[in-house]
């Protein structure tokens, strides 16, 4: 205990963001594909599909991520799968990200004017062309504002893998703390980090917001 | 398989969890209540023509949504004290809940406010409304209603996030989680059992938002649109 | 600026957005009681000619009087001109929160301070003058567009204006319920009202206009009694109801 | 059984707590160290095994050896009756003396002198637990989530006292020369040991006789001297 | 069914929204190479009898036959039917992202695998027949509400389809505008196209329909040849057509 704030620390601190961005984009990534299926199953024609999604959706949108991470690390162990602590976190951000962003680009895809999927119907174009060629490209252009907006929440809380092992920033900035004793310092070393990684981001969604004109509300996570 | 689940040995502390549970609840209630007033005061501020007020909310909002929730918490709790400000630790974790909140709230009143169509301003300032009561009348709550789901969702995740505040030795579910947990080392029953009551609360205030809204917004109880 | 006792006056009126210049010397009066009707093709400047008499748009150059108020006047007070005048859009405007009675007690209550038992009696009233009583306590989409504009129009009625303008407010209906609509214009027309409106309905305008005033490129182009409908002087004109099936 | 999977893996994975100094934490050089850390290096050393930290936190201690993602804890446990029906315990290593520290000026000399004023504690410690139960001594807590925390809510002035290890109150005095904390009423000492998963008495055995002989030959409380500041009870180096 | 080779054929049409009959027993033919214009006031039930026939919406009860496609079969190809068959909305519906060019060959290259030289080639016939030639590059916003119709009008024409429908394409159009559409579909009726249309425009339905449908009430009130509006014989059209100013 004690001593100050050094360069080795700072060392470890960067070596934390880097595991912060690390699993941000392995949220996005998986996140993103399984949003794009709970999008379509919660459009889907079977209502059963929908319903069952709904239920997903809603199930994980009121449990704690920190607790999506607990069981899905040490709860799938104790059921005899072991999983390693990467690929456990991979699967909780997975899972939590395609709850949110699936609903958000659910709204999307709906917020595409119904006479749009009419006139693609009249024009013969079958399903799968439908979407790929006249839906889709129009729901990106909404969805990217808020999509982008969702990421600066995913790099907030994936500090919450420490739970299954990782030292990421949030993480490594308590490990700090706890020598040094100097709560004041290191917090705000580690609000600078985060507002760094966080701030363009958001920037970058205000920019997409503003360019594409629409009016829009914003996936929020605190 | 060596582990053995018990939970009768968590359930035998119900006490305890009903107790954070309603906690957690009422600081969700307050910074709802007062991280609304935020962002309607917000809100506007950041669609006022004044240059300074308006990038002095913008500030505020950038400030809390792109830093972590904990160290916020961390900065009330602490800055309070380093100016011999004591208050306990209730009061910290709802004004710093109530701060977080009120920012992201402000963003989503803005955009409610935005959507309101320009021509249904200009037809207000055509009946001779003054400023303040054109505020009220066609922009306030037909704004708020546009963003009412978003609003809900948003207060819900506050109640979700109001678990750090255990942090700050605020006793809320997740601070007895923590307790229980460490005092008895059955990790897996508690933290069932408290997603199994975070899902009920988070229930609980989706339909509460639900019934609030039919009283505040009469034409959704008249015509049936869903919230 | 002298308004040879007219309700509304412009002169030399100029309005520029940007570098288009949409409103170059516009001058017209209206008399108290007489009905203007001002046509033109899309872009040539109606809406924005009419927008400018409530001060919705402030002009370059020039002098607009409404009621006695001078709306170019910087320091007007503008909530005494639009208690003078009342506006109706294309679009309704109807408050979608609230009733159609709540819509029209609205403005009375707040603004002139009247009782919520009066504005109430008022509202009957104004609403059995576009024939919708028995719709008070309907919210605005339960409404055709024909019953929309019309609730719109008694909303404004019932601020009691001495003026009323009309944008286009047929525009968006079938021919069915523009009929509507249209019927209540001209009642009012009969009542004396003083207005001014921009249409595209050529038959009605020849039935109610006492004065028309053709646009064409942010200038009056040509204007006079109706009956420069039925015989236009300028091919422009001509061309423009030659147009119209 | 465990005991042989280890000594044919020729590696112990030992689940430890790096941000609960002074057992467990970094050092300048972000390597970890601490009374814990030497504990299990020594143990390493003394079979011949590679030494595999498994980082966890207060909550996932328990849970990492339950689902065998860590051989063995050396985590500061302090051992209780009701903690004894989850996991098994080695004998203790070492002890840890918990008192209520508050600031040197203050006059208080025993329990009722802590009436009206508020305590800072970790939550979920023994020592939480120890004066959540004394009902009748009207005692005012404050939980924080981990010892950093409550430490700075102590000297921030937000807690007057701080219900902790003697050795976390004399460092904090040490610290803070300004809002000097010493030592004023003992809790009680808690012996610490080594979590082992139920059902595996082989490994529990060994384990002991490790301990017994560190304890014998003075290593441990050599460890614990050179983190703590004091010696180990004479009791426990028999 | 026998169609008596007419190529779009309705028999005793039923269908419900819920509880509201909107179509309540419709017939009618059309031969090829005929026009047949829709009327009525709003709510009659027009756009859902022009939507039933590419099958928008199933029906309840009858039967429904277009270019020898049996629509109210449930097995029916849709995608078939759908090459056969051009609609055009009120509202454009071109798609935003692509530009008019893109929105004429996607079809053709999707549906008829069409080689993308072809389907350009092609695309550039059919805007010369609208009068757009110069606009292939453009994206609709930059378009006026007119030359969108006419890019729409052109998107279908694209798929050479046997039947075009037209559900009121002019009505979000000002007068002149509504001219320039009206005399691309003149000229497809000239072509010796059948088309089927709901439309407001009594002076362009006399000019043009081989047919007229006055429905009223979800029932074919009055039909017969284009003479039908100058000279009604149900008071119910002679009531709509008279509100024509
Ligand atoms: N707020 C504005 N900013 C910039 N240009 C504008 C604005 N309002 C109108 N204009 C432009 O001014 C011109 C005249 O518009 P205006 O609405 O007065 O025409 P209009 O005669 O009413 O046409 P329409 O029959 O289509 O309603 C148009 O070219 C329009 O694009
Ligand atoms: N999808 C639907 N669900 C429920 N009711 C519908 C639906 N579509 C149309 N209707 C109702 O069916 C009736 C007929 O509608 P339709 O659109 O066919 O009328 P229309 O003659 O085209 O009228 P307009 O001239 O206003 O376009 C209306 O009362 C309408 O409200
Ligand atoms: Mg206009
Ligand atoms: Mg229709």
């Amino acid at each position: 205990m004690g001593g100050s704030l050094n360069a080795n620390h700072l060392l470890f601190l960067g070596h934390g963001a880097l595991w912060t961005i690390g699993l941000s984009l392995i949220a996005f990534a998986g996140g993103g594909i399984a949003a794009f299926i709970i999008a379509l199953c919660r459009i889907s024609p079977n209502r059963a599909v929908r319903i069952v999604t709904a239920g997903y959706v809603q199930l994980i949108q009121g449990t704690p991520l920190l607790v999506i991470m607990f069981l899905s690390y040490f709860g799938l162990s104790a059921i005899g799968f072991s999983i390693s602590p990467l690929a456990a976190a991979g699967a909780s951000l997975t899972v939590y990200v395609s709850a949110y962003l699936g609903e958000i680009w659910r709204g999307c895809i709906q917020a595409v004017p119904k006479p749009q999927w009419e006139a693609a119907e009249g024009l013969a174009l079958t399903k799968a062309e439908r979407m790929t060629k006249v839906i889709l490209p129009q729901a990106i252009r909404i969805a990217t504002p808020p999509t982008v907006g969702f990421m600066v929440q995913i790099i907030k809380n994936t500090s919450l893998a420490s739970v299954v092992g990782f030292v990421e920033l949030a993480r490594a900035g308590q490990i700090i703390n706890n020598s040094l004793f100097e709560p004041f310092l290191t917090y705000s070393v580690i609000a600078v980090i985060y507002f760094a990684l966080c701030y363009p981001i958001s920037r970058l969604s205000r920019r997409l917001e503003r360019r594409s004109g629409l009016p829009r509300i914003k996936p929020v996570t605190a | 398989m060596n582990l053995i689940l018990d939970f009768p040995a968590i359930l035998e502390r119900w006490p305890l969890f009903l107790d954070g549970a309603w906690l957690t609840l009422q600081l969700a209630l307050i910074a709802t209540l007062l991280g609304g007033v935020i962002g309607v005061v917000g809100a506007m501020g950041r669609r006022s023509s004044n240059a300074v007020l308006s990038r002095i909310c913008t500030i505020y909002v950038e400030g809390i949504r792109n830093t972590p929730l904990l160290v916020q918490i961390f900065l009330v709790y602490f800055g309070l004290a380093s100016l011999g400000l004591k208050f306990s630790a209730f009061t910290v974790a709802a004004a710093a809940l109530t701060i977080n909140v009120g920012a992201y709230t402000t963003e989503i009143i803005r955009a409610g406010f935005d959507a309101v169509p320009r021509g249904q301003i200009e037809a207000a300032e055509g009946l001779a409304l003054s400023r303040a009561q054109i505020y009220w009348n066609v922009i306030l709550w037909p704004g708020i209603e546009k963003v009412y789901p978003a609003l809900t969702s948003q207060f819900v995740l506050l109640m979700l996030a109001s678990s750090v505040t255990s942090q700050i030795s605020a006793e809320e579910l997740t601070a007895v989680a923590n307790y229980v947990q460490s005092d008895t080392y059955r990790a897996f029953e508690t933290y069932i059992l408290v997603a199994i009551v975070y899902v009920i609360l988070s229930l609980i205030m989706r339909a509460g938002f639900w019934a609030l809204g039919l009283v505040i917004f009469p034409r959704r109880r008249r015509l049936g649109t869903p919230l | 600026m002298d308004t040879n006792g007219a309700v509304v006056s412009a002169r030399d009126v100029h309005k520029s957005f940007g570098p288009l210049k949409v409103l170059d010397g516009i001058d017209f009066e209206v008399q108290r009681g007489e009905v203007m009707v001002i046509i033109g093709r899309s872009g040539s400047g109606k809406s924005t000619a009419l927008r400018c008499l409530d001060r919705f748009e402030t002009i370059d150059e020039g002098e607009i009087i409404v009621c006695g108020h001078h709306v170019s006047d910087p320091n007007i007070d503008l909530r005494a001109l639009r208690q003078d005048v009342g506006i109706v859009f294309q679009s309704y405007n109807l408050f979608p929160h609230l009733t159609v009675e709540e819509n029209i007690i609205l403005a009375p209550c707040s603004v002139k301070r009247a009782s919520k038992t009066a504005a109430k009696e008022q509202a009957k009233r104004v609403l059995a003058q576009v024939g919708l009583e028995e719709k008070l306590h309907y919210y605005p989409e339960q409404l055709s567009g024909g019953q929309q504009q019309r609730a719109a129009i008694a909303r404004s009625l019932a601020m009691q204006p001495k003026v009323m303008l009309f944008d286009e407010v047929t525009s968006a209906l079938d021919p069915e319920l523009t009929g509507e609509v249209l019927k209540v214009i001209e009642a009012l027309a009969a009542d004396g009202m003083t207005m001014v409106m921009v249409t595209h309905e050529m038959g009605f305008a020849k039935g109610i206009a006492d004065q028309v005033l053709f646009m064409h490129r942010g200038k009056v182009h040509e204007s006079g009694p109706a009956t420069i409908l039925t015989s236009p002087t300028t091919p422009e004109l001509a061309q423009f109801v030659g147009k119209e099936l | 059984d465990l005991l042989d999977d280890i000594m044919a893996a020729k590696k112990i994975r030992i689940a430890t707590d790096l941000a609960i100094p002074p057992s467990g934490m970094m050092d300048g050089s972000m390597k970890p160290t601490g009374s814990d850390v030497e504990t299990a290096q020594l143990l390493a050393k003394d079979w011949g095994l590679e030494l595999e930290f498994i980082q966890t936190t207060g909550a996932t201690r328990i849970p990492n050896v339950q689902t065998n993602k860590a051989d063995i804890i050396i985590s500061t446990l302090s051992v209780t009756p009701e903690r004894a029906k989850v996991i098994d315990f080695s004998k203790p290593y070492a002890a840890l003396q918990s008192v209520v520290g508050c600031l040197k000026a203050v006059q208080v000399k025993d329990w009722p002198d802590l009436k009206g004023k508020t305590i800072a504690v970790s939550r979920g410690t023994t020592q939480d637990t120890a004066l959540t139960n004394m009902k009748d001594r009207e005692l005012t807590l404050a939980r924080f989530d981990d010892d950093a925390t409550m430490v700075t809510a102590a000297v921030s002035g937000q807690a007057d006292c701080m219900a902790t290890s003697a050795t976390i109150v004399n460092q904090v005095g040490v610290k803070n020369p300004a809002r000097p904390f010493e030592p004023k009423v003992l809790i009680t000492t808690f012996d610490l040991a080594i979590g082992i998963r139920k059902g595996e008495p082989r490994l529990v055995e060994k384990l002991n006789e490790w301990v017994s002989a560190n304890l014998k030959n003075g290593k441990l409380n050599e460890i614990y001297k050179k983190f703590h500041g004091s010696e180990l009870p004479a009791a426990m180096l028999q």
